[in-house]
């Protein structure tokens, strides 16, 4: 009886009609394409995007770019008297990051060691590309400070 | 090379039979990247076949010497760079053993649950090139559509999909967001039925056991003369297993099973890997039931330095294979040497004994089975 | 002997012997002993050791803390090289290679043999076939610069199947000292051995097929040398035969003069493009 | 004589002519919806959009694409045999268009030839599509030769061995309605269809379904289609014969294929599924399935189409469902299986027609 069987399995196809039923079963069920310029993802809250930074809030420690691993972020800052307060300050003069080169890790974030951080990349922008090699080949800190303001977490801080 | 004498070929060398040479690659739709294979082949059999590597070689290893421990964690990404989360864990687990550094439970499982969610990530992406490779088209958007869930749940736990950077040494950096475990649980729940859905597809088709049955013959004492690994291993007949035989992380805690086929052939590879997506499903919902609450970084040092002297292998199962890494340390903030073990490198290593006498068709299913990612091996 | 590599990490891993909080122990308990002379002797003595036993107590106490706190909530204590315990492996390779087997140290709960050059190829086969290490995992190098004997390592590691135990073999060489290839031995040593060889420019012997396998053939160097500059060199040599000789051509160490990019003096609001 | 010479003239040349340049469009237009529908049905079985860019739900994709190979540069390669190269994507469209003329798209019309809805009816029409239609090959094998590239030779190769191997079950298949019809013309074996009261697809059951199944199998292989796609596999060889090509002439390629795919489902249509009538014609109470509210002949080229399409629907279900067969399991296919088959349909058929007689 075995070879009837292996025989009927062979000419009645029923494996190959298996799976067509499975492929037309998809033909109805609701497309999971996203249109992209029309609808776009909505990255999650952690979302390792854009960087963005506060300068006020930063300390000029250059921790973020000693964490870099690709030492991407270029970091000078002079102390000045401030004459109101008449106390020695840190004043900012370049923040840059090399974003060509930027992996996204997220370590200087981490590295930040101000509460909340000073620089941080879930600005949730992720789209980067541009015509041109040199547009977004630095990114200084005036453009950094452009990026869209970052989502608080809802439940948690990053450690 | 090893010069074919072709009188030795089973066929009437009247005609005078005149090899062709083909460089198959590197860029070619079915080397999965950029291998490269001097192929001679006689008509469509292949006579002898040669890999060539190298062309994404980065350097990384010397990358890893650079860097301190910590930051060499995204290197780490981009070796496999379609299973980081393994990687990852991989490359912090030898750096605790190094330093000694004992990991909260927590972090313990969150590691293996993410290790878990990144097989079957892989395994699906494995699927989807394989069975578009034998010219099945469709399991590859199907395998996509969970993949990309799976992604998700990665983007939501630590802000990247694919290069994840999601393991630090001495613990997790994140906590597992608001409501991911009931998403995770949600999709592992549903997971099952999609597979059934590729196996309907292509399991019993005909066609896919013909391209498969008994194509890519690796018998077991050959898997482990060339050290092959991972499912190859497994679908040869050996059930060798790194999270069944020397446990890490929390796989000693976990109930399940390690799929072994004895016909050696692609389809019993391929079935080995359909399994491991179901039992790495059942780890995932065992990780998320008992997930317990504590903390997820050890006490550690700012920096991390390694002992004066001092090495340590540490090993992963990684959905390829055995990952590891063997880290010397120095005494110094930086390993003064890291070289990952990547499992492709040695399972690609055996493709000529697979499909030397086979046809160009069957090395490409071949190719498919060994699931290589030539980041992994060229490094 | 076990050899387990991975304990489960509640237990801790493996930390050696000495459990971390010995030191800052010794400090305290030193630290009330230094004498003050004003007060008489017999209690400047008296005090000294109720001092010394109030100290030692409360030692102890942190002690004891620090033994109820969690593995991972204590500091990290690095593993330390042991010499391997008395085991039958070792016993048994000693016995038949004598002096081959220079050294037998444990690491981490890893057991690491130093292996001389020349008997590599013979403690392998012994290794597989009458110990059943009978997968090679891995094959690497290790460049040791201030070494000057053997300034290059060889590192094998090599796994039981059944016994589930990993151990490292290690040899040592330094350039133009050939390794025996243990390709005769396991098959998958090819590929690794090739790969030695590119990045170290460690040559092994009665290798089948000794040619670079990740750099292109003609590259000028071994990259992971440590004194191959990171930046690369000018690889011009391969690629235009026609203009470098076999032995022309930069060299390894020289560098391309690429520097980090310096950003302007004074940044431009836009970066303005070359062909406006 | 005027009168004659005219009326000749018209029927037998200026209708006929009109005639190729309306089934010559209708065909292009289909094929160009087909690559259209391919691609929005795969997608549709792959839980994707398809194409819906290019003008409502993407339905000027079509002429998007046409736009964008014309537009594309011409490359001949180095060293490519100039002649052979030119020639062989011309090879492909031309036969496959040429059936075109025989295929009975609609019923002859009472009014005479000049208003029946086909180009002519030839007496050996069953004869002049095998042999035309095996032409076709010599394109991909040129195609493939031509161009310097050894994953082009290899798909040459393959699409002649294949082509030749399945060409002999498909002419045996022909035969059983043949048989049953007792005439190669196309048109005769459609009315013999009416006359008999049955689709040919259910004639001596269950032959000619065998007879039915084989034709479409070896269709499938003739027209390079999924899952016998091996002269172009992509995985495998690159894109097999037209590999180097690119522009127009791989439009032409591309149009070959869809081209070969209609002529190869309207014969199977014309021969077993009844060409232009309805289902069930012999069936009174179905009569208004004949739409006869219709211009005549209009109602018969619509269940025409609507086959076609059918069959134009499963081959894209086909393509995205299985996998690709191996070069030489596909020859064992066809030596090993479909051709006793189709001896066996051939037989049995021929047995029970003398006994019916």
């Amino acid at each position: 009886m075995s070879w009837i069987k292996r025989f009927l399995d062979k000419i009645l196809l029923l494996d190959l009609f298996a799976g067509l039923g499975i492929t037309f079963r998809h033909l109805l069920k609701k497309k999971v394409t996203v249109q992209y310029p029309e609808e776009r993802m909505e990255p999650a809250h952690r979302f390792r995007g854009m960087f963005r930074l506060d300068e006020e809030r930063c300390i000029k420690c250059t921790l973020c770019a000693r964490d870099c691993p690709i030492d991407i972020i270029y970091i000078d800052w002079h102390q000045e008297v401030n004459p109101e307060t008449e106390k020695k300050e840190k004043l900012l003069d370049r923040f840059d990051i090399d974003i060509q080169r930027c992996m996204f890790c997220g370590l200087c974030e981490e590295a930040c060691p101000t509460n909340p951080k000073s620089i941080w990349l879930t600005s949730k922008t992720y789209e980067l590309a541009s015509y041109e090699r040199w547009q977004n080949l630095y990114v200084d800190k005036a453009e950094l400070e452009g990026w869209r303001v970052r989502p608080a977490y809802t439940d948690d801080e990053i450690v | 090379m090893v010069e074919v004498d072709s009188s030795d070929l089973s066929r009437d060398t009247l005609f005078g039979v005149e090899e062709m040479e083909i460089n198959f690659g590197p860029q070619h739709p079915a080397t999965h990247g950029v291998l490269r294979l001097k192929l001679k082949v006689d008509g469509e059999r292949i006579v002898d076949c040669y890999p060539v590597i190298g062309y994404l070689h980065r350097g990384t290893e010397k990358l890893f010497e650079l860097h301190p421990f910590f930051q060499n964690v995204p290197h780490t990404d981009r070796l496999d760079y379609v299973a980081a989360a393994t990687n990852n864990l991989a490359y912090v687990g030898a750096v605790e053993k190094l330093l000694g550094i004992v990991v909260p439970p927590r972090a313990s499982y969150i590691r293996t649950l993410l290790s878990e969610l990144q097989r079957i990530s892989s395994h699906l992406l494995w699927l989807a090139t394989h069975a578009i490779d034998i010219g099945a088209m469709t399991p590859f958007f199907y395998t996509f559509r969970e993949r990309e869930v799976v992604l998700d749940l990665f983007e939501e736990y630590c802000g990247a999909r694919l290069t994840l950077n999601c393991m630090r040494p001495g613990g997790q950096p994140y906590d597992l967001p608001v409501g991911w475990v009931e998403r995770c649980a949600e999709f592992v729940g549903g997971f099952p039925e999609k597979i059934d859905e590729y196996e309907g597809l292509l399991t019993e088709n005909r066609i896919w056991k013909k391209r498969t049955v008994g194509i890519g013959i690796l018998s077991p004492e050959m898997a482990l003369d060339y050290a092959v690994t991972g499912p190859m291993l497994r679908g040869s007949g050996i059930g060798l297993d790194v999270r069944k035989a020397m446990p890490y992380e929390m796989y000693d805690q976990m109930d399940f099973d390690v799929p072994v086929f004895y016909n050696c052939d692609t389809y019993d590879r391929y079935l080995v890997r359909m399994e491991e997506m179901r039992q790495s499903v059942r780890i995932v919902q065992q990780c998320l039931e008992k997930l317990p609450e504590g903390p997820l970084m050890a006490k550690r040092p700012r920096v991390l330095k390694a002992p004066k002297e001092g090495d340590v292998y540490h090993a992963v199962e990684a959905p390829k294979g055995e990952i590891g890494f063997y880290i010397v340390g120095d005494g110094t903030p930086n390993p003064h040497r890291c070289r990952g073990r990547p499992p492709s490198f040695y399972n690609i290593q055996v493709l000529p004994e697979m499909v030397v006498g086979g046809r160009i068709a069957d090395l490409i299913a071949v190719i498919g089975t060994t699931d290589v990612v030539l980041g992994a091996v060229d490094r | 002997m076990s050899e387990r590599q991975d304990d489960k990490p509640q237990e801790g891993r493996p930390t050696g012997d000495q459990p971390a909080p010995e030191a800052p122990d010794e400090t305290r308990s030193e630290a009330p002993a230094t004498p003050d002379s004003d007060s008489s002797a017999a209690a400047a003595e008296a005090e000294a050791e109720t001092k010394a036993k109030a100290a030692a107590a409360k030692a102890k106490a942190v002690a004891e803390a620090e033994a109820r706190k969690e593995p991972w909530e204590r500091d990290p204590a690095a593993p330390e090289w042991q010499e391997a315990e008395s085991d039958g492996l070792v016993d048994a390779l000693k016995s038949s290679f004598g002096e081959g087997v220079l050294a037998a140290r444990t690491f981490a709960g890893e057991l690491v043999l130093e292996i001389d050059r020349q008997s590599i190829r013979e403690v392998g086969r012994s290794l597989k076939e009458e110990h059943g290490f009978t997968l090679l995992v891995d094959i690497c190098g290790v460049h040791y610069p201030d070494r000057d004997q053997a300034p290059f390592e060889v590192v094998y590691h090599l796994y039981n199947l059944d016994q589930t135990r990993r151990i490292r073999l290690k040899v040592g060489t330094q350039e133009g000292i050939d390794v025996p290839s243990v390709v005769a031995v396991w098959k998958g040593a090819n590929w690794p051995e090739r790969e030695v060889y590119d990045m170290y420019g460690v040559r092994f012997a009665e290798h089948p097929d000794m040619t670079r396998i990740l750099m292109w053939e003609g590259f000028n160097g071994h990259p992971l040398r440590k004194d191959f500059p990171v930046e690369g060199i000018d690889t011009g040599a391969a690629i235009y035969p026609e203009f470098y000789g076999d032995e022309a051509g930069p060299v390894a160490g020289t560098g391309t003069g690429w520097k980090p990019p310096e950003p302007p003096e004074d940044k431009p609001e836009e970066p303005v493009p070359d062909e406006a | 004589m005027v009168e004659f010479f005219g009326e000749t003239l018209y029927v037998y040349a200026v209708v006929p002519f009109l005639k190729i340049i309306a089934a010559i469009v209708v065909v292009l237009t289909i094929i160009a919806y087909t690559t259209f529908a391919e691609r929005k049905i795969l997608g549709f079985l792959q839980v994707r959009m398809g194409p819906n860019r290019v003008g409502p739900w993407g339905l000027l994709q079509p002429i998007a694409d046409v736009v964008k190979l014309l537009g594309k540069e011409d490359v001949i390669p180095n060293r490519a045999v100039v002649w052979a190269y030119v020639l062989a994507p011309c090879l492909v469209v031309g036969p496959a268009l040429l059936i075109l003329s025989v295929i009975p798209f609609g019923p002859p019309s009472s009014a005479g030839p000049a208003s029946s809805w086909f180009i002519t009816d030839v007496n050996v029409g069953l004869l002049l599509v095998v042999a035309i239609a095996s032409i076709g090959v010599y394109g991909l094998l040129l195609g493939g030769w031509a161009s310097n590239n050894k994953f082009s030779m290899m798909g040459g190769l393959r699409a002649a061995a294949q082509m030749i191997s399945y060409e002999v079950p498909q002419g045996f298949s022909l035969v059983v309605p043949l048989l049953m019809a007792g005439t190669l013309s196309l048109v005769g074996i459609v009315e013999a269809q009416l006359t008999q009261g049955r689709w040919f697809i259910f004639g001596f059951f269950p032959f000619g379904l065998l007879a039915f199944f084989i034709y479409f199998v070896s269709g499938v292989a003739e027209s390079n289609r999924n899952p016998f796609d091996l002269p172009e596999a992509e995985s495998e060889l690159v894109a097999g014969f037209h590999t180097e090509y690119s522009g127009m002439r791989f439009a032409l390629f591309f149009l070959g294929e869809y081209a070969n795919m209609i002529v190869i489902s309207a014969v199977a249509v014309t021969l077993f599924l009844g060409g232009w009538l309805r289902p069930f014609p012999n069936l009174e109470w179905l009569s208004f399935l004949d739409l006869g509210f219709l211009p005549p002949g209009l109602a018969g080229f619509l269940w025409f189409l609507i086959k076609l399409l059918v069959f134009l629907f499963v081959y894209i279900w086909f393509r995205g469902t299985f996998p690709r067969y191996r070069f030489d399991q596909l020859m064992d296919l066809g030596w090993k299986w479909l051709i006793p088959a189709a001896l066996l349909a051939v037989v049995a058929t021929s047995i029970w027609k003398v006994a019916l007689l």
